[in-house]
């Protein structure tokens, strides 16, 4: 995915990678589009059959990869095609957003949305708003910073590296 | 110069439990010390930087890292120590995964340097004087200290490691295995957790006693409230690492009736201990609706010193992240 | 329960009545209501269609200065605004300066330049109709009436600006709060198809014989269907259908209708005095229609 | 077009679908395949024209033969529209289906982005996604899993009984489920019918009795399906019988009871009637009532609400067929499809004030006037307003909670057709003058508009514009003592003000109240108007997301009889062929325990909605029964120690889709 600053001097565009259950949230992003409704391009959509199959791990991943924004989208509480798989996701996600808040992570950028197949409208509407206030918020780039914070080891890996013809093991 | 292998034990960032550990041997460590060579232990013998730095590339056959890396100085020498050394075992939780100097993580360098310096109480330092790297003396000898840097690293974010021994620290079962295992040559893939590949709660005594829908209500913590010693903890309200955390260490926390708190790390199938145990331990509670879920919840105070006690640093997201 | 109180120019003159029952009520009911410090005026019907964006600068300086009040004492963010008039500009200019991005940033300015601030989301404009039969509740009213108004038939007149266009509480064609509350009261309302008709609003003074027919329409029918008062919620709608009727006479016929606020009935089944409610300020006599009703 | 493979793993085979210019039109799909082609294992990229089409599916399938392509991703329309079609095409090839990933380009990209360079920019994003992702796909197996043959329909109205009966006729065994008291639903309300103006009984009720009759078709009025269990095939429901307190067996509803009934009047409204007229306690809904057996109300009842009644009834019946102590029972039945007809609601015109409906009792819902003008009603036909006056000069309003962003904004389909059913019937029986308030006429079917011609010839006047209101304030002497419709004439741009006698309300349809409950039950979803939604608009449109539940009439959107019966054919042909097959294949993407990775932590074991998750006591694991498991992946993501995968969902997978997109 090209960066946000491939543009040149255009503004921010976030990433947002984009879980959606099969059922709902995935269907009423097709009815968006058979409705033609127009949104912003920055969501990257990955399905899943439930949104109860989204592991923190997923959403830990996405961010530590590169995005801006992770939006999971699941069925209405009680609506649930596998009767009760969002309540899970539920619960997972309020303790996961506790501890991203402990992580320094903003508020914001992960959001949990109720999102029937019917509400195509929702997407579109979900999505700018997620879309404007990333972007408020500004990158998040966190592999940009894993290079920074790393960069204080570069020194003493030339070091000892030069002192030696054998380096086969040094990264 | 004898044919035996050349071992090195070497320590970081830690507590000196590892340490601890090799000595707790016992009749074991005679038979080690028989079958080897020990060319440096510095937390034993005397041994110099200058004497590593003499070492050919290569001349060890192993070395035992322990400990977590921060500093400059334990940075370089893991790195020469990687060079001398045919094999790099990275000893414990503190190496494997940072530890608990790994929570470190959650703070800035200058929130802990403050905090150490000037704002711990009992700390006198009104002219907030901070150790320099480098100062000349009136005889105008000059004293180096390593520098401090931004973050703790496992010992694999810094040089490439062979094997790992999990724990804080790792049985001596599980040392013996894995120098038998480098002895008699009969070496695993490159990069195994020497320890096995299932979660605790397979060698768990109480497993039986865990029923199959935890449905709590409510997380209880180990100081304010006792621990019924034949039920399995979870089921009790407490946290337990157990389901998340490899086994290895045959349950010694619950054996002395304390709750796992993760210290072998997770299974080869995990890249996050602390996003699984989000997953597994919010599905273990009864709440459906927000607040009464938030109520629940409310009873892990700290949750990232609780899912990461033992492994902040190799989380997905390192550190604290302030954007 | 405590409220911002905008009472408007009207409530300070020709609707004196209504101030005064209104706050007799609200004492009753345990309503606090704290007036708005330095509150000019709303701007009126005409302003908005003179000069928009300025009529628009001129009610947010109210809603600006309610908000701090609001922040300053710890009070609930409504504003109650009694006047039709005045509740409905205030709201209008609550959805412009939420919806449209120009009017709030030229107001935004205007309000800087007089060192005050941009009223923030939540700030609500109510009327105290709506106040009274949603937050106090019918049930807890009906509970508190003392003398109910047994036999007193009413024409619930609505007028024109309370439910159009906003219809934030009730129906825009056949509002039924009002009817309700006065049932709440003890009273009885006849079916009344004008309820939100045309009282002659400015007409009755620029064009006094459009003006006079639109009140005379109502009143008629009030008293066609048997109503003993007509009751309203509005100050000009009270000021044309009951200060007009001497007119009305000579043109048409006489009518002899009282014209009441909504509050003052609800405060004579409250128990309250005829005094107290301002009800000896009706140029058409009301005590009449009311002796022996209590 | 050919590119090398360029890099290890295995040969995959990338294909973009131009689909026209819907895709092509937003997306640079030249831009796409040529980036696609430079990732690694990419060894074929290609686009074409339609990719769904028979050439496309045929260029895929050569290239996997010839090139040995080794997994397959489509960029093209959503997965819910085309995942199949690739899959065979896959299979076609030779390549295991499930070695294929598809992206979705067009209903998330194309059609809702307009800046072309972002949108191609998210094309190229979700591709790498799935080629990442698909390297990690293994080879799976479609179970087959047989079905159980019998067939329920839920609801009995005219949609419902044609769905059973022509379930029936093919030699299914057949369940018709129906809440009320007797099958017939709205049509048994109707006298006539438009715009053949046929009598509705006439051809409603040899259905009925076909119905009764019918050996294949087991009918359980007043019931109501209350659970629904299992998967396509394999269905497993609980349905309520309510009592009626009368044994369904004996009762020949010869009407001895009523007749003995403690109430010597008919006291209570009669809802067949629409309150126009009053039954008693114990009652038949109308006479060709089906089952044609009486039922008696526990709300009225003396002897069911008190237990003091001298149940003259019960003495009345020499069948002995009233039975006070009869008790709810609940049915569990297996089927292998379910075909809801549930029907509607009529919009409750009280709903719009300002045409006092429940204000002034000469104001109609059109249901109460086809129940007037019914030679089986309340007045036997008669045109005879509450007031004991006959009209007239009578108006009908029409779209009353339709078109209206009030209340609903849809068109009701039938309300215009039915309003010129009604002015007709309503001029044949009063000779009033009719006055029909219309938005717009629409008589789009087979013969309607001949009949809107043949209205306008017979004198009924049309006037166009939204009724302002209904009220009795008279400007007028004319006015005086009538009701008065005002309205803008938009034709002749002036606002009328017409007294009349007579208000018919032309309610529209919507949803049935509990549509949202019932939606639950069958696991299917609801559109934003709350009909069930179908699972596409016009490709399956008695499907729903729930495989082996059809849907059919006005429960899944306003339609008048021809649409709905042909509707219920169609559902009760989707469900034949269904249970004919004789198996289902169900998805694969099934969880399963990897048992020596597994510790035995039993997080997963409650996680199971379906309980297809158990805990083996000897081995000391969990198991995952294949059979049961819908495949959400809710323990996957739960297993602490990462043993339990999904098909087709792995965590591999997930995490190389992750990477993928954001590479």
């Amino acid at each position: 995915m090209t960066h946000h600053d491939k543009k040149g001097a255009g503004r921010f565009e976030p990433r947002i990678v984009a879980f959606f259950c099969n059922w709902c949230t995935y269907t009423a992003a097709d009815l968006a589009g058979v409705s033609r409704l127009k949104y912003a391009p920055n969501t990257r959509v990955i399905r899943v059959m439930c949104s109860g199959r989204v592991d923190p791990q997923f959403v830990l991943d996405a961010f530590s990869r590169g995005a801006d924004g992770v939006l999971l989208g699941g069925c209405h509480p009680g609506d649930c095609h596998y009767a009760e798989g969002n309540y899970k996701t539920l619960r997972r996600m309020r303790l996961l957003e506790r501890m991203l808040k402990d992580m320094g992570v903003s508020d914001g950028r992960f959001r949990l949305e109720w999102i029937s197949g019917a509400e195509g409208e929702k997407v579109k509407t979900v999505v700018n708003d997620m879309v404007a206030k990333v972007r408020a918020l500004g990158p998040l780039d966190l592999p940009g910073k894993f290079k920074d914070w790393d960069s204080e080891l570069e020194g003493l890996a030339r070091s000892v590296h030069a002192s030696s013809k054998e380096a086969a093991h040094v990264r | 110069m004898s044919a035996k292998p050349k071992v090195g034990f070497y320590w970081c960032a830690s507590c000196g439990g590892c340490e601890e550990a090799v000595v707790d041997l016992a009749e074991g460590v005679l038979d080690v010390v028989a079958a080897v060579d020990i060319v440096l232990w510095p937390v034993a013998m005397d041994f110099k930087r200058s004497d590593v730095e003499g070492m050919a590339d290569k001349s060890m056959t192993v070395c035992f890292i322990n400990g977590a890396v921060r500093t400059s100085e334990q940075e370089e020498m893991v790195r020469m120590l990687r060079k001398k050394a045919q094999f790099v075992i990275s000893f414990g939780s503190c190496a494997n995964s940072g530890g608990i100097p790994g929570l470190a993580n959650q703070f800035s360098k200058e929130t802990i340097l403050k905090f150490v310096y000037e704002d711990c109480p009992g700390v006198d330092n009104s002219a907030r004087t901070r150790p320099q790297t480098r100062m000349k003396d009136e005889g105008d000898r000059s004293l180096h200290l390593p520098v401090f840097r931004d973050m703790v690293r496992s010992l694999d974010q810094v040089i490439d490691v062979d094997y790992y021994l999990p724990g804080c620290p790792p049985t001596p079962k599980l040392i013996m295995g894995g120098v038998q295992a480098l002895l008699s040559g009969k070496l695993p893939a490159k990069g195994t957790v020497l320890s096995p590949d299932v979660a605790l709660c397979d060698e768990c005594p109480r497993k039986d006693s865990k029923p199959t829908d935890l449905a709590l209500t409510e997380f209880k913590r180990p100081h304010l409230a006792p621990i019924d010693p034949e039920k399995c903890i979870l089921a009790q309200g407490f946290l337990c690492m157990g389901p998340a955390t490899r086994s290895g260490c045959e349950a010694l926390c619950v054996k002395g009736n304390m709750p796992c708190s993760g210290c072998f790390g997770p299974t080869s199938k995990v890249r996050d201990q602390g996003a699984k145990l989000v997953s597994c331990l919010a599905g273990s509670i009864a709440a459906k609706e927000t607040p009464e879920i938030d109520k629940v919840l409310s009873g892990i105070p700290d949750p990232v010193g609780s899912f990461y006690r033992y492994g902040l640093p190799k989380s997905m997201l390192k550190r604290r992240i302030d954007n | 329960m405590n409220y911002l109180y905008y009472p408007g120019c009207s409530l300070k003159g020709t609707g004196r009545a209504y101030d005064e029952s209104l706050k007799a009520v609200c004492r009753a009911l345990g309503i606090t209501l704290s007036e708005v410090p330095d509150w000019n005026c709303c701007g009126a019907t005409a302003y908005m269609s003179v000069e928009e964006t300025r009529a628009h600068a001129l009610a947010a300086r109210n809603l600006s200065l309610a908000d701090a009040a609001a922040a300053d004492k710890g009070l609930k963010r409504d504003i109650i605004a009694p006047c039709s008039a005045c509740y409905l500009v205030l709201a209008k200019t609550l959805h412009a300066l939420d919806e449209q991005i120009e009017t709030r940033v030229l107001v935004e300015r205007a309000l800087k330049a007089g060192g005050l601030d941009m009223p923030k989301a939540g700030l609500q404009v109510r009327h105290p109709l709506d106040v009274l039969v949603n937050d106090v509740g019918l049930a807890a009213i009906s509970a508190k009436v003392k003398s109910p108004l047994k036999g007193l038939k009413l024409a619930p007149y609505y007028g024109c600006q309370l439910v159009r266009p906003y219809a934030a509480f009730d129906d825009q064609a056949h509002p039924v709060t009002m009817d309700r509350l006065m049932a709440a009261s003890g009273a009885e309302c006849v079916d009344f198809p004008l309820k939100t008709r045309c009282c002659g609003g400015s007409l009755t003074g620029t064009v006094p014989d459009a003006g006079l027919r639109l009140a005379y329409i109502i009143l008629k029918e009030a008293k066609k269907r048997g109503a003993h008062a007509v009751v309203t919620v509005c100050p000009l709608c009270q000021f044309n259908l009951d200060g007009y009727q001497d007119k009305i006479a000579a043109e048409f016929e006489e009518v002899a209708m009282p014209v009441l606020y909504f509050t003052q009935v609800l405060g004579l089944a409250l128990g309250l005095s005829e005094r107290e409610l301002g009800i000896q300020r009706g140029i058409v006599p009301a005590e009449p229609a009311l002796a022996g009703r209590r | 077009m050919k590119s090398a493979s360029n890099g290890s793993g295995p040969k995959i085979g990338f294909y973009i679908c131009h689909c026209g210019t819907n895709i092509a039109g937003t997306i640079d799909v030249e831009a796409v395949r040529e980036h696609a082609a430079k990732l690694p294992g990419v060894a074929v990229s290609k686009g074409y024209k339609y990719m769904c089409s028979d050439p496309g599916q045929e260029m895929i399938a050569q290239d996997i033969r010839a090139q040995g392509l080794e997994r397959l991703v489509v960029a093209a329309c959503s997965p819910n529209l085309h995942e199949e079609t690739f899959r065979k095409a896959a299979a076609k090839g030779g390549l295991n289906p499930f070695f294929f990933q598809m992206v979705n380009i067009r209903e998330h990209a194309s059609w809702v982005h307009e800046d072309k360079a972002a949108a191609t920019q998210k094309a190229e994003d979700q591709v790498r996604a799935a080629i990442h992702r698909v390297r990690f796909h293994k080879a799976l197996e479609k179970k087959r899993v047989p079905v159980h043959p019998d067939v329920m329909v839920v609801g009995g109205g005219i949609a419902g009984i044609h769905a059973a009966l022509t379930a029936a006729n093919a030699g299914k065994k057949v369940i018709l489920v129906e809440r009320e008291a007797t099958i017939g639903g709205h049509m048994a309300l109707f006298d006539k019918t438009f715009p053949t103006l046929d009598c509705s009984a006439c051809i409603l009720t040899p259905k009925m009795s076909a119905v009764k009759g019918h050996p294949n078709i087991t009918l359980w009025a007043y019931s109501e399906v209350t659970k629904v269990e299992g998967y396509v095939g394999n269905f497993k429901v609980t349905v309520k019988r309510k009592p009626r307190y009368v044994k369904e067996d004996l009762c020949v509803g010869c009407d001895a009871c009523i007749d003995a009934c403690v109430f010597k009047e008919a006291k209570f409204p009669d809802e067949f009637n629409q309150g126009l007229s009053k039954r008693k306690p114990v009652y038949l809904s109308f006479p060709q009532a089906t089952p044609k057996v009486v039922t008696i109300d526990p709300k009225t009842c003396i002897q069911l609400k008190t237990g003091k009644c001298k149940m003259t009834c019960a003495a009345a019946c020499d069948r002995k067929a009233i039975d006070f102590g009869q008790k709810e029972e609940s049915k569990e039945v297996p089927v292998g499809a379910i075909i809801l007809t549930t029907g509607f609601d009529a919009f409750d015109p009280k709903r719009h004030e300002y045409y006092g409906y429940g204000r002034y009792p000469n104001v109609y819902s059109a249901l109460e006037v086809e129940r007037l003008v019914n030679a089986s009603g309340p007045t036997g036909g008669d045109v005879v307003l509450r007031d004991g006056r006959r009209p007239e000069a009578i108006g009908i309003i029409h779209c009353v909670g339709s078109r209206d962003e009030h209340t609903n904004k849809w068109c009701s389909r039938v309300c215009c057709m039915y309003s010129l059913k009604l002015a007709h019937l309503l001029k044949e029986r009063t000779g009033a003058q009719v006055y029909n308030f219309y938005i717009d006429m629409r008589t789009p079917g087979k013969t309607f508009e001949e009949f809107y011609d043949r209205l306008l010839k017979e004198g009924v006047q049309f006037v166009r514009g939204r009724v302002a209101e209904v009220n009795d304030w008279a400007m007028t002497r004319e006015e005086e003592g009538r009701l008065v419709i005002r309205v803008e004439d938009t034709l002749a741009g002036f606002v009328r003000r017409i007294p009349v006698d007579m208000v018919v309300l032309s309610q529209g349809l919507e949803a049935r109240k509990d549509a949202l409950d019932v939606r639950r039950i069958f696991n299917i979803g609801c559109g934003s108007d709350g009909f069930f939604q179908e699972r596409h608009p016009k490709l399956a449109p008695v499907s729903t997301f729930a495989d082996g539940i059809f849907i059919a009439g006005a429960c899944q959107g306003p339609k008048d009889i021809p649409d709905t019966v042909a509707q219920a054919g169609a559902a009760a042909a989707e469900a034949l062929a269904l249970v004919d097959a004789g198996h289902v294949e169900m998805e694969p993407n099934t969880s399963r325990v990897v048992e020596e990775e597994c510790s035995g932590c039993k997080s997963c074991v409650p996680l199971c909605p379906y309980s297809a998750i158990t805990f083996d006591e000897a081995k000391k694991k969990a198991s995952i029964n294949e059979i049961l498991c819908k495949g959400c992946g809710v323990c996957a993501a739960a297993c602490p120690s990462g043993s339990i995968r999904q098909n087709l969902f792995e965590d591999d997978e997930i995490f190389g889709e992750i990477e993928g997109v954001l590479s």
